[in-house]
């Protein structure tokens, strides 16, 4: 009974899944189309494009990237600079995860020299 | 299934070791590399981090969970993984004092585009996110291989460890009592466990 | 193509809840929430996918020499990807710490025996 | 200035746990300084902000990095706090403040100290910081920094039974919540390009999409797991009953309170989606069946802490019923009694620990009973919460219940809906279980007979009792002075959550939303608490059947017969013959053992449900995100 009915609901996910992703890919538009931006056109004539009719907060980015933050790596800009307090959260959970562990596994195992090592 | 957390690592292997010695600098080298250029080239703190920490990885297949702890201290990890974190609050904080808000990118004008240190906070915050994740999973990789038995140098005959059974499923019957109360019965007396005799113990232990 | 992915993406998501719900090994259950996280990071990655778009660095041979006709992808769900993902390895340390303690104490990995909170 | 406070509140907290873990592993004294210090500026902080964001009625707009929005795309990430963030931002401080004075007592002499005030001022700050942000990634990251802590903190005591059973169940169900809001993340960013709640809100008004169906759906879901509601709930009760009282105490009064509080945000602000009459059935439904099955749950249990958490489960239901109502009335309770839950369950959680630790670590309510005359101070303060949970009226349950019933009664008049007058009684019903649950605690714990082991346990130190007080006086002082605080501290939450306009224009620039076509919902604006003679006959109906509940309740344990074991005849005859009395403890638990033999089948279906296995719950979990994602797609079109 239980298990028939965790299929069913698996199945029933899936279908609904499916369709809003078939909807997405067919009827909603890039985040980020960028073929209009000829990045090297882009890096010499920064001004000849505008931001004004922008589709998403990736052309902006892209667009404004170099006068602002100088990085030419755009993932990195967007990972330090433009989304920098996400990456902050990031390195906390990354803090918290490895407390986590250590408050579980009750202490690293000491090395052999402090004899009282036993169990971790 | 079968779980063989309880033994270690072999230590005996020379070309393991020489292998290890040999690409020790290279991943080293590497994944500095990957942290110093992420503002320029494909990577970042943490992907460089993360290669710098497998330096650990090497050093305990190739000397074993001792000799690893005994070179690379955990404490000292840990309490630098806080320091990089606090590193890098001070430099979203430092857009404060500067008049701006947080994490603002105050030095971005230094240098053009290309150089390591064009993007100004960009970069030093990449590379206190490196220093912070080598820290903190080098500290993980120790915890997690200490779980792993002693080294197969000095292993001591391994003890047979005490299995606590979960106790058993209990099927209702036609009686009134309810299958929590038959659980309560049973927990109480684990339950019971004198608290202040435990704390004191430990307290011990932590000093 | 993209709509592959997009599909695998929710297979991938369906086929770790189901790992997690029918499983009876507490590894596996964490192997289903490993496969839930893959199947996300592949969501949000296909998120920005561009048929042509080429990485979202500016490489200096080519802005040196002035030539290549390219375009970036989306950069903005990369960076969300490389925070998922180190979410997930959280996840995966926590719990595999967790699962290795309850094999200490209790002496079986094995859901019907980890049950002592119960009613 | 003002406006720097609330990313300084986060990040001091941050840095607060982080000072703790480079100097405060070793000393105790340091480590309680840097954390009392940290909370009480923190505090302060927080607190600065009520002059201008409810007083005055204004939304701080603060863009990290100063990345504020290009051609109306918002770029960067930015913080907002309107009054609604910083009403539960306020709860949260004020409990963590508490919990923190009472860790100092109850957690002296534990191991790896250090990390248990880290891991504690990571949760305080990831909470804060949840309340505050604006961005929907953000807040996700936030999520998951107060899952991975309080996974850990419930975890902290490794010894205790069953720690690491229900750390484990925490993650495994909480990772799954996550997972589901970061699908609903991703397909919304697919749709809209952006992640910045109030640009969202701009977005999706323009009616839903399957992709943002689909998200919707995965997002109710998810904040539905970090809620605990049912069926979501299984491993709030086993975390409960493990944890550190501390830690129980935020668990049910801060971490359940920002799973509604995402819910609230989610679909009053960001999909607005609370005027409709489908979204308003399946929230209140999902509130009911919270608050029924909670509470009775609560009333099977012999776990003094794991029947509170059961408890918390219950109002925690009505939290979010009177949420799902739709009114602003309705969401005037709800936020109210978030804030009061928080008072009076950390107020019986913190007296439930006084008790495990003055007793060693006894929480089975049948080896307990008689402590009020060895701990007459945690005695008053249990029965101030008590009495505050179970709806008696000086105290602040009374009234934010009573705005919770009304609301109903007024919802069900209104729309002429039978469904709403069903909630209501449900409500009404769950509170006298509630109250007669709360005798049954204050029979088995503090009343009937001292047990021969705890003849001499001793009051609680000073540094435990203090923050007991506290929260008893503001139990009582908010049920006192009900009237002002909702009116002028609660309301303008209520405002702030159903003004999306302003909201968006805040963020966005003025005008946005009218460019956007954003209306404000239609919201009924019925705001006098006024004292309608009909629900308070349902009262009084409800207190006399409370009354004969508890009377048949007790009556029936007294005049039941007792099968007398012949080896023990001896001590229960008329005559003890110059036999000396042996002593033999009386449980106080099965106060209501006829109640649970009538519901038998019932209880033995729950019992199923309860099963422990982590694959069950996830079962669970699943099949109520199967029926939300079919309820969206059917009729949400």
């Amino acid at each position: 009974m239980r298990k028939a009915l965790t299929i069913l609901s698996l199945f029933i996910i899936l279908v609904c899944g499916i369709f809003s992703v078939d909807y997405a890919y067919k009827d909603l538009a890039l985040t980020y189309d960028g073929r209009q931006t000829d990045v090297v056109d882009l890096y010499y004539h920064p001004d000849d494009y505008s931001v004004n009719n922008a589709s998403g907060v990736a052309e902006i980015i892209v667009k404004e990237n170099l006068e602002k933050t100088k990085a030419a790596n755009n993932v990195a800009a967007v990972v330090f600079d433009f989304r920098g307090f996400d990456t902050i959260g990031e390195s906390f959970i990354l803090l918290t995860a490895i407390a986590g562990a250590y408050v579980i596994l009750n202490g690293y195992r000491k090395p052999k020299k402090e004899e009282d090592g036993g169990e971790a | 299934m079968k779980m063989h957390f309880k033994e270690g690592i072999h230590e005996k292997n020379i070309i393991v070791r020489c292998g290890a010695d040999r690409i020790l600098p290279f991943a080293l080298t590497f994944g500095l590399y990957i942290i110093i250029y992420g503002t320029v080239s494909p990577g970042g703190g943490f992907q460089g981090g993360v290669t710098v920490a497998s330096a650990i990885l090497f050093l305990y297949l190739a000397y074993g969970y001792d000799k690893t702890t005994l070179t690379v201290n955990p404490e000292v990890l840990r309490i630098n993984e806080a320091i990089g974190a606090s590193i890098y609050v001070i430099l979203g904080l430092s857009g404060i004092l500067t008049g701006m808000n947080f994490c603002r990118n105050w030095l971005f004008d230094n240098g053009a585009v290309g150089d390591v240190i064009s993007a100004g906070t960009v970069t030093f915050m990449g590379y206190t996110v490196g220093y912070k994740v080598l820290t903190g999973v080098g500290f993980l990789l120790i915890l997690m291989l200490g779980l792993l038995g002693p080294d197969s140098s000095d292993r001591k005959p391994v003890k047979p460890q005490k299995i606590d059974p979960a106790p058993a499923p209990v099927v209702p019957g036609k009686d009134a009592k309810l299958l929590s109360e038959i659980k309560a019965e049973k927990s109480a007396d684990t339950n019971a466990e004198p608290a202040a005799d435990n704390a004191q113990s430990l307290e011990g232990k932590e000093a | 193509m993209t709509i592959f992915n997009y599909i695998a993406c929710i297979l991938l998501i369906v086929l770790g809840l189901y790992a997690v719900c029918t499983q009876k090994n507490l590894l596996k259950t964490i192997i289903g929430l490993s496969i839930i996280d893959y199947g996300v990071n592949l969501l949000i990655v296909s998120t920005g996918f561009n048929d042509g778009g080429s990485v979202p660095i500016y490489q200096m041979s080519d802005l040196l020499n002035g030539v290549s006709a390219q375009f970036f992808v989306d950069p903005v769900p990369q960076a969300l990807t490389l925070t998922s993902i180190v979410i997930g390895a959280c996840v995966n340390a926590m719990s595999l710490a967790i699962v290795v303690m309850i094999k200490k104490k209790y002496g079986s990995i094995n859901v019907d025996d980890v049950r002592r909170l119960r009613g | 200035m003002i406006q720097h406070f609330p990313v300084l509140a986060v990040m001091g907290m941050f840095l607060g746990a982080f000072l703790i873990e480079i100097f405060g592993s070793k000393n105790a004294a340091v480590r309680n300084a840097i954390s009392f210090i940290t909370f009480t500026v923190v505090a302060g902080l927080v607190y600065a902000l009520v002059k201008p964001i409810i007083i005055d009625g204004g939304v701080i707009a603060y863009w990290m990095g100063n990345w504020e929005p290009v051609a109306g795309y918002a770029i960067g990430i930015g913080y907002e706090v309107d009054a609604l963030g910083l009403v539960f931002a306020i709860i949260a401080i004020t409990a963590f403040w508490i919990s923190n004075l009472y860790s100092f007592g109850y957690m002296k002499g534990e191991h790896h100290l250090g990390h248990y005030y880290t891991l504690f001022m990571m949760l305080c700050g990831s909470i804060l910081g949840f309340c505050m942000t604006g961005d929907l990634f953000n807040m996700y990251i936030m999520v998951e920094i107060m899952t991975f802590s309080a996974v850990a903190l419930t975890g902290f005591i490794t010894e205790k039974d069953g720690a690491l059973e229900a750390a484990l169940k925490y993650l495994v169900l909480c990772s799954l919540g996550s997972g589901f809001i970061l699908t609903g993340i991703a397909l919304i960013y697919l749709q809209c390009h952006t992640l910045n709640i109030a640009q969202l809100a701009s977005m999706l008004s323009g009616g839903l999409t399957p992709t943002t169906l689909l998200a919707f759906a995965l997002t109710v879901a998810g904040f539905g797991v970090k809620s605990f509601m049912v069926p979501f709930h299984t491993p709030l009760a086993d975390a409960h009953a493990v944890a550190p009282s501390p830690i129980s105490m935020v668990l049910s009064g801060v971490v359940t309170k920002a799973g509604v509080y995402g819910m609230i945000r989610c679909i009053y602000i960001m999909f607005r989606a609370m005027d409709l009459t489908q979204m308003q059935i399946i929230i209140t439904a999902f509130g009911a069946v919270t608050m029924f099955v909670g509470v009775s749950m609560a009333l099977a249990q012999h776990d003094f802490k794991r029947l509170l958490a059961f408890h918390s489960i219950s109002q925690v239901g009505y939290i979010i019923t009177a949420a799902g109502l739709g009114t602003a009335l309705g969401l005037t309770g709800g936020i109210f009694h978030a804030m009061n839950h928080m008072l009076f369950k950390g107020l019986l959680f913190l007296a439930a620990g006084a008790v495990l630790h003055q007793t060693g670590g006894v929480t089975n309510l049948d080896k307990l009973g008689g402590l009020s005359k060895r701990m007459p101070h945690t005695t008053v303060c249990f029965l101030f919460g008590a009495a505050a949970i179970s709806g008696l009226p000086p105290f602040n349950g009374f009234a934010s219940k009573w705005l919770i019933y009304q609301a109903a009664y007024t919802k069900a008049a209104e729309t002429g809906n039978f469904y709403y007058l069903i909630i209501t009684i449900t409500a009404l019903v769950v509170s006298v279980m509630t109250l007669a649950s709360f005798v049954k605690i204050a029979q088995a714990v503090f009343f009937g007979q001292l047990s021969e082991e705890n003849k001499d346990v001793k009051e609680a130190p000073a540094i435990m009792l203090v923050p007991m007080y506290i929260l008893a006086a503001l139990c009582l002082l908010t049920g006192i002075f009900y009237r002002p605080i909702a009116a002028d501290f609660i309301l303008p939450a209520v405002r702030s959550a159903v003004d999306v306009v302003k909201y968006i224009d805040v963020m966005m620039g003025e005008g946005y939303a009218a460019a956007a076509g954003v209306y404000n919902m239609a919201v009924s604006n019925v705001m006098v608490s006024s004292w309608s003679p009909i629900v308070y006959l349902i009262l009084f109906v409800t207190v006399f059947i409370a009354a004969f509940i508890v009377i048949l309740g007790s009556k029936s344990d007294r005049g039941a017969t007792v099968e007398v074991d012949p080896k023990n005849a001896m001590k229960h005859s008329n005559f003890f013959s110059g036999e000396e009395a042996v002593y033999s403890h009386v449980g106080g638990s099965d106060m209501l053992w006829g109640y649970k033999y009538d519901f038998k089948p019932y209880y033995r279906v729950m019992e199923e449900l309860h099963s422990g296995r982590v694959t069950d719950y996830c079962n669970m979990v699943v099949i109520a995100t199967a029926i939300i994602v079919v309820f969206m797609f059917m009729f949400m079109r």
